[in-house]
């Protein structure tokens, strides 16, 4: 078993006993901040995507978490109002409203991500960073002056979505639900780095003229990974809604573009696992510090600088001891 | 490994179980620290504090414990700390937001959950209309009274054709339709900017171009700033008069404003030169203590602790919402406003004033103009089907 | 005489005042071994890219099998076979030996918008694979990240790669740069084995071997062809060794 | 004046170099002669700092080289015209001239633009064009007149004539020649023999990352095989 | 017609704020090839210091002073504390670290100065609008930021084509290695670049003192438009930056002031007020897009 192996099996062990300890020690928050955590998890994972392995830095992937968290508020809005157009309208029973409204998030952050990518993908280096960036603030103002759907003040859900067989409003099953998104997207995501598709992008992140001459048409790869990323993205959109019941365009802002990154840098980047434990760390930090002090800023900020100059792959490689080789 | 384990172990002891016997009753205050806001935060704090310092730590002969924390001014975060205050502290009474739209986000989950919200500052419409709920009392006002006073009195000094200007979000569309609920006169142009715009320059020329009688604004922190610094700087302070709600003109933003606010005139519930013995008391001692002028915020903190100190002495020290809800409702406090009672929504019926920015020994400050309106209920209080 | 595989025709590329190539004709017949020389700055590299796809020429044509490939980009010459190495090693240093060749194996095929299965079970490629690198002799590395190799690895590798894909055109520039003298004869050996199979357009400055491989070469100076022959005849050739060797008349 | 003790250097896992000795006398012009990628440029690169050696040690004038900045190297005497001329294309003729122009040594008669151009007519024509507007000729004098404004004892040329006019090559050789009679000490890094026969003192010759083959001009013409085995087309 | 004038005017002065803003960051970028969020932090620090110092000494003249001198010392401390150790590393690492300075630039900014805004006055000399044209009066001050940002330009042009250190900073943007090679310290190089830089924003900073709001985070709004206006001039071209500088500037005043005019010709005054807003906060970003979809690499790519 490799160390990486034990390292998973003891963060699946812990990660499913959690809800069990946190009632033991009449702690319900500890399970709420782990739901934060699992799909802040999932977003940053999601980002890695871009970063490691397709080698495109994106910040702006806060706008598909925001599109999806949005498309949830919408169409909660809308439910409770009774007001959704025809063809949705079947999908309306509160039981399972998840079945349709998951999905449909998911879709809109995917295809927002399709058509941002598309313009953004025609350039490249610091002007990839910047247009991406600049897609997103202009959702971001796009959805505080978006009246219908509360502008800058957002959206309150009034329950969280309905599933079948889970109840999502229970915080245990909430929890799960999350575990079970992000454990799906994981596996996922570490098949398709190693599918064709994967083998492809990581060819064209490393050396993309080399690429090029074996006859890969390095573009359509690259936008099919920015809108799977966009579209995984937008389910933790969908899932953070959800968690907090509440929406509003702060999501879109470059500072939680930014933060995602962080998560990624901090876990390692280019290991898929090695964000989702940045995330835990990121907000255990958060939460942690500013339990002591109120200036709790002035203490993140020189360590994130500090995990850069000498943490240079990132924590996660650090904790199974694996030296990744730098390109 | 052992690394991983004493992590968890860590982790573990971040998160203390909770046990709640005979403990001080605990108060959580979700506020903004941090942003540009900052200031407001503090102030809220700093007013609520000086009541629990009056009676040595305690409220209305009750030991309690204030637990602050920063809210950034995002309605997420504010969510989360409301979050970890009642399922990890255990709190049953919390106050302290400053932005609408953060109380928003928070404030209906948790009156249905139980917990009574104490509003120090943000009195969003909608909590005080259809979403009203016994848990929810407002102690500062409904957002729209400021805007509304000034509404009457622009009316009343004869200004027949005036300009708007706000952010372009939904608390700005309120504050305009608070001011236009009052006023009789022609609208001259209403313009709404980028939130957290810094230059006004283009929206200065057009006000120059449109040639109004005067200006409403509402404009909270540091756009305020920018927008009455330029305004005076391009010549237009003295020719074309600006009102606004008190938020622009707080004693601390003055400070950052300087001479350009003179004779600006602004509308509040609250100035620190209303006479009456609480408010004496409470002036002198703010100064004494913090070394400066308290602000609206701090007075609405003050109030805020002195109504819940009210309640508390009422109910022997129980803090249970059943218990403290009709206390609360009684509002049986000297406020430093005055006059103050509760409405049916829970919103107070108090009087309102205009007030004129004018120097004071090495700076500048708010001075009473006049009381426009005596008892002024909220226009939404109708819709509160309690 | 064989066919021409391709042709470039009166093909012109500058960089601000400097003509990198200037009316440069040429035609690379099917199944030779076509050497092209020329001192550095001659416009050898600035030809390949534009033969390659990665440079756009300024004007000029260039025919590839009969079909006019100037407009296309470099993927879309890559799929018609046309495939090169790089004068610095190009190949994709944070991927595995067996990755590398593979990636070059999928990416002729097209259509690999698969996601799910791992690559290595994709139709036919086992064999195909461990047959590369059974003939590019980096059986044992396998599994070992391609940065780890040593430079003469790489460079098989690289030549690997662009072989893999059954190219009509292996367009080869300066592979033998940095080589140690095993290296290249190695590499010699490798490229006299193709001879025939497919066509090589060679870009070299080691002499020995220019001479030992090519059925014909050009002579490249200021971006224009100056003779194109056999061996023999360009090394006979007096505007050559003026212009090559730096011989004055 | 320049020492090179045995030195190895290359590129990542690739060794180029393997224990290259060379050295250069005052007012001395001495050649490094080899086919392409024999590691005459990795040579000079390491000399001026610009590729750290791994084994060997470099001096210049007594002081170790090896562990200074490309700058210092440059400002205690050393001029590089680089391959490929290297000139800044975004500034003009007189830009590039004075770009760097240094004299940190404080030599009495210090090269200016005049002496340049007196060295180079052409370019004192070409005075505002920029430096992408110029042809190979052009370039390569301009490289050498941007090295002779930091006023160096030692001037290095690699590949001096590469690809370039005879007409061209003729007024640089003649430059050398003039530069050499000023006393600047060169190293020069060329193919045509004979030209360089004729203007310097000693030559190495290269072959895989080592040097060969040493002695002056007259044993060089004294062994026709070496030309044509290390440098020629024939083997 | 004068409205118009005037909102060029307005226009040009936010542009050549942002111009003060970007030279450095460009250079920096196109030189090293560092991305430095932090920039934003500099012009802080410069509106601080200035407002503290003006407030204390009276003296505009010294606030200005100090503010130059506080950011140039900020910028050097940057540089050589974190950046200098960034310089050969992924971009990603870079954006982190100074993405950390950020964190830690407000969070002291607020310990040392406390949460309020600072205030800063315009000098009387200084105060107070002259009519430009009948009917158009402009506030001097204002004039002065446009007078000072265009003389920054012309100083910098001059430094750039007459000395021989802006040669040198040019010459290093297309070929580092060879100017080293050629004798000169790319690295103090750098960091003059780096300090001027700051420098450069720490006078915007102080020259928007008086006109805008001195207070924690003042320099994230401004350093995304930086961002902005370096991305369509193109980066690491000075002349991009002062271009691209005008023209967001233009942009953003002109669609704020005239799309909603515009869009009341179409649509009902309640909707084209709100619509209007929508975009004119939208509105460079619409432009950043147009502008990298028809030329990807902005409108001055520098040489490479």
């Amino acid at each position: 078993m490799t160390r990486k192996q034990l390292f998973l099996l003891l963060a699946a062990i812990f990660l499913t006993l959690l809800p069990a300890a946190a009632h033991l020690s009449g702690n319900p928050y500890l399970l709420s901040l782990a739901s934060r955590i699992l799909i802040y998890g999932l977003a940053a994972a999601s980002l890695d995507l871009l970063l490691g392995y397709g080698a495109m830095i994106s910040l702006g992937h806060a706008a598909y978490v925001g599109i999806g968290a949005y498309a949830v508020g919408i169409l909660h809005l809308h439910l409770g109002a009774g007001d959704l157009p025809p063809a949705l309208a079947l999908l309306a029973d509160s039981t399972a409203s998840g079945l349709a409204i998951l999905p449909l998030a998911v879709l809109a952050a995917s295809l927002a991500a399709l058509v941002i990518g598309a313009l953004c993908l025609r350039t490249t280096g610091m002007h990839f960073i910047m247009i991406t960036l600049a897609f997103a603030q202009m959702l971001y103002y796009f959805f505080i002056s978006l009246e219908a759907y509360g502008g800058d003040d957002g959206l309150s859900l009034m329950s969280r979505s309905g599933l079948p067989l889970v109840n999502l409003d229970n915080d245990t099953h909430f929890y799960y639900f999350c575990l079970f998104c992000l454990v799906l997207f994981l596996y996922l995501a570490s098949r398709l780095v190693h599918s064709r598709f994967g083998l492809i992008l990581r060819g064209a992140g490393d050396n993309e003229r080399r690429a090029r001459g074996l006859g890969v048409n390095t573009g359509r790869y690259r936008l099919a990974l920015f809108t799977i990323a966009g579209g995984s993205a937008g389910l933790a959109g969908a899932l953070l809604a959800n968690h907090s019941e509440f929406v509003s365009p702060g999501l879109l802002n470059w500072t939680l573009s930014g933060e995602l990154m962080v998560m990624v840098l901090l876990g390692g980047i280019g290991t898929l696992f090695g964000p989702v434990v940045g995330a835990a760390v990121y907000l255990l930090l958060e939460e942690g510090l500013n339990m002591y002090t109120e200036h709790w800023m002035a203490y993140m900020g020189p360590l994130l600088v500090l995990a850069v100059l000498f943490a240079r792959n990132g924590l996660f490689p650090l904790l199974i001891s694996e030296r990744r080789r730098h390109g | 490994m052992k690394k991983l384990l004493t992590g968890l172990c860590a982790l573990a002891l971040l998160f203390p179980a909770t046990s709640f016997a005979a403990d001080p009753v605990k108060i959580g205050m979700i506020t903004t620290l941090s942003t540009k806001a900052g200031y407001l935060g503090e102030e809220i704090r700093d007013g609520f504090s000086l009541a629990m310092a009056k009676e040595g730590g305690k409220l209305g002969g009750v030991a309690v414990e204030l637990l602050v924390e920063d809210d950034e001014a995002k309605p997420e975060k504010g969510k989360q700390i409301a979050q970890r205050f009642a399922q990890k502290d255990g709190v049953k009474i919390m106050t302290g937001i400053v932005f609408s739209n953060v109380a928003m986000a928070v404030v209906p989950k948790l009156v249905r959950d139980e917990v009574l919200y104490l509003s120090a500052n943000a009195g969003p419409s909608e909590l005080a209309g259809k979403g009203c709920h016994p848990n929810y009392f407002s102690v500062s006002y409904q957002n729209d009274n400021l805007d509304e006073v000034v509404g009457q009195y622009v009316t009343e000094a004869g200004h027949g054709n005036v300009y708007l200007l706000a952010p372009n979000y939904p608390a700005g569309k309120d504050h305009l339709a608070g001011f236009k609920r009052y006023y009789k006169g022609n609208i001259a142009g209403e313009v709404y900017t980028k939130l957290d715009q810094a230059d006004y320059a283009a929206e200065i020329a057009t006000i120059r171009d449109a040639k109004p009688d005067a200006v409403f604004f509402f404009l909270p922190g540091g756009m305020g700033i920018n927008f009455v610094k330029q305004y005076a700087q391009a010549g237009l302070g003295g020719s074309i008069p600006l009102y606004g709600p008190a938020f622009s003109f707080d004693e601390r933003l003055l400070a950052a404003v300087g001479e350009a606010a003179l004779g600006v005139k602004n509308g509040s519930q609250w100035t620190h030169d209303l006479d009456n013995p609480a408010n004496r008391e409470f002036v002198e001692n703010f100064r004494k203590t913090y070394k400066r002028t308290p602000t609206l915020y701090a007075a609405q903190g003050y109030d805020t602790a002195l109504l819940l100190a009210s309640a508390l002495r009422q109910t022997g020290g129980k803090a249970e919402p059943a218990a403290l809800r009709p206390a609360l409702k009684k509002a049986d406090f000297a406020s430093v406003r005055g006059n103050f009672a509760f409405g049916a929504n829970q919103h107070p019926i108090q009087d309102i004033y205009i007030r004129e920015v004018v120097r004071s020994d090495g700076g500048f400050t708010n001075k009473t103009v006049k009381k426009v309106f005596t008892k002024h209920v909220d226009a939404y209080a109708a819709e509160c089907k309690m | 005489m064989a066919e021409a595989l391709l042709e470039v025709i009166g093909l012109n590329k500058s960089f601000g005042a400097l003509l990198a190539t200037n009316d440069l004709s040429l035609t690379v017949r099917q199944g030779e071994v076509h050497a092209l020389i020329g001192p550095n700055g001659a416009g050898k590299t600035t030809l390949v890219n534009q033969l390659s796809g990665d440079l756009a020429a300024d004007s000029g044509r260039i025919i590839f099998r009969g079909q006019d490939v100037t407009r296309l980009p470099a993927h879309r010459r890559a799929r018609l076979g046309i495939a090169r190495s790089f004068q610095i090693t190009h190949i994709f240093e944070n991927l595995t030996v067996a990755e590398n060749l593979g990636l070059a194996l999928l990416a002729g095929h097209g259509g690999n918008f698969h996601f799910f299965r791992h690559w290595r079970r994709a139709p036919r490629l086992e064999e195909q694979l461990t047959e590369a690198l059974t003939r590019f002799d980096l059986l044992q590395h396998r599994d070992q990240p391609a940065a780890s190799l040593s430079h003469g690895e790489k460079r098989q590798l690289e030549v690997g790669m662009a072989l893999v894909v059954d190219p009509q055109l292996l367009i080869l520039d300066e592979p033998m740069a940095g080589l140690g003298s095993g290296g290249t004869v190695e590499l010699t050996r490798i490229i006299r084995r193709l001879k025939g199979q497919l066509t090589i357009l060679l870009v070299e400055h080691d002499m020995d071997v220019v001479f030992s491989l090519a059925d014909r070469i050009t002579v490249l100076v200021y971006g224009h062809d100056i003779a194109t022959g056999t061996p023999a005849e360009i090394r006979g050739n007096a505007l050559v060794r003026q212009a090559y060797l730096g011989e004055e008349g | 004046m320049l020492d090179v003790a045995a030195i190895n250097a290359g590129y990542g896992a690739s060794q180029v170099l393997f224990g290259v000795s060379l050295s250069v006398v005052e007012g001395e012009v001495v050649t490094l002669l080899g086919r392409n990628g024999m590691g005459k440029s990795t040579t000079v690169r390491a000399i001026l700092g610009l590729l750290p050696i791994t084994a060997g040690s470099i001096a210049y004038q007594g002081q170790a080289l090896q562990r200074l900045p490309s700058h210092r190297i440059a400002r205690l005497g050393i001029g590089l015209v680089p391959e490929g001329r290297q000139i800044f294309a975004n500034l003009t003729v007189r830009e590039n001239l004075l770009a760097t122009a240094a004299n940190s040594r404080g030599v009495k008669d210090p090269f200016n633009l005049e002496a340049v151009f007196a060295l180079f007519p052409r370019l004192a024509e070409r005075l505002r064009h920029y430096g992408n507007q110029l042809s190979g000729g052009e370039q390569q004098m301009l490289a050498i007149g941007r090295a002779l404004m930091i006023n160096p004892s030692l001037l290095v040329l690699d590949e001096a004539t590469e690809g370039l006019a005879p007409l061209i090559r003729r007024e640089i050789w003649q430059a050398l020649t003039t530069l050499k009679e000023r006393g600047l000490s060169i190293l020069v890094i060329d193919k045509n023999v004979d030209a360089l026969l004729a203007i310097a003192d000693r030559h190495y010759l290269m072959e895989k990352g080592q040097v060969v083959w040493s002695g002056t001009s007259d044993e060089l013409r004294r062994k026709p095989e070496l030309k044509s085995r290390y440098l020629g087309l024939e083997h | 017609m004068l409205l118009f004038c005037e909102q060029l005017l307005n226009g040009l002065q936010l542009g050549v704020t942002l111009f003060l803003m970007s030279a450095g960051l460009t250079l920096v970028f196109g030189i090293m090839q560092v991305i430095n969020l932090a920039h934003g932090s500099f012009y802080m620090i410069g509106a601080y210091v200035g407002a503290t110092v003006a407030l204390h000494s009276g003296s505009f003249l010294l606030a200005i002073l100090s503010a130059l001198g506080a950011s140039w010392l900020a910028g050097c401390l940057a540089e050589a504390l974190i950046l200098r150790h960034l310089y050969r590393r992924r971009h990603l690492d870079q954006v982190l670290a100074t993405f950390g300075v950020i964190l830690f630039c407000n969070e002291m900014t607020r310990i040392i100065w406390g949460r309020q805004p600072l205030f800063m006055d315009i000098p009387a000399a200084l105060a107070g609008s002259v009519e430009l044209l009948p009917g158009l009066p402009y506030p001097i001050y204002r004039l002065v930021v446009l007078a000072v940002g265009l003389a920054v330009a012309l100083l910098l042009w001059l430094i750039f084509t007459r000395t021989r250190i802006g040669m040198q900073v040019r010459a290093g943007a297309v070929n580092r290695e060879m100017v080293a090679a050629l004798g000169v310290n790319i690295s103090l190089l750098y960091t003059l670049v780096f300090g001027c830089g700051a420098m450069l924003a720490g006078l915007a900073g102080v020259m928007a003192g008086p006109i805008l709001a001195v207070e924690p985070g003042m320099g994230e709004s401004i350093l995304i438009l930086t961002f902005v206006v370096i991305v369509i001039g193109g980066i690491g071209s000075v002349r991009g930056a002062f271009i691209g500088a005008v023209l967001v500037g233009l942009v953003d005043t002109l669609g704020r002031a005239f799309l909603p005019l515009l869009l009341r010709l179409l649509l009902s005054p309640a909707t084209a007020d709100s619509v209007a807003a929508s975009l004119a906060s939208m509105a460079i970003y619409i432009f950043m897009a147009l502008v990298l979809v028809i030329k990807p690499k902005g409108l001055f790519p520098a040489h490479h």
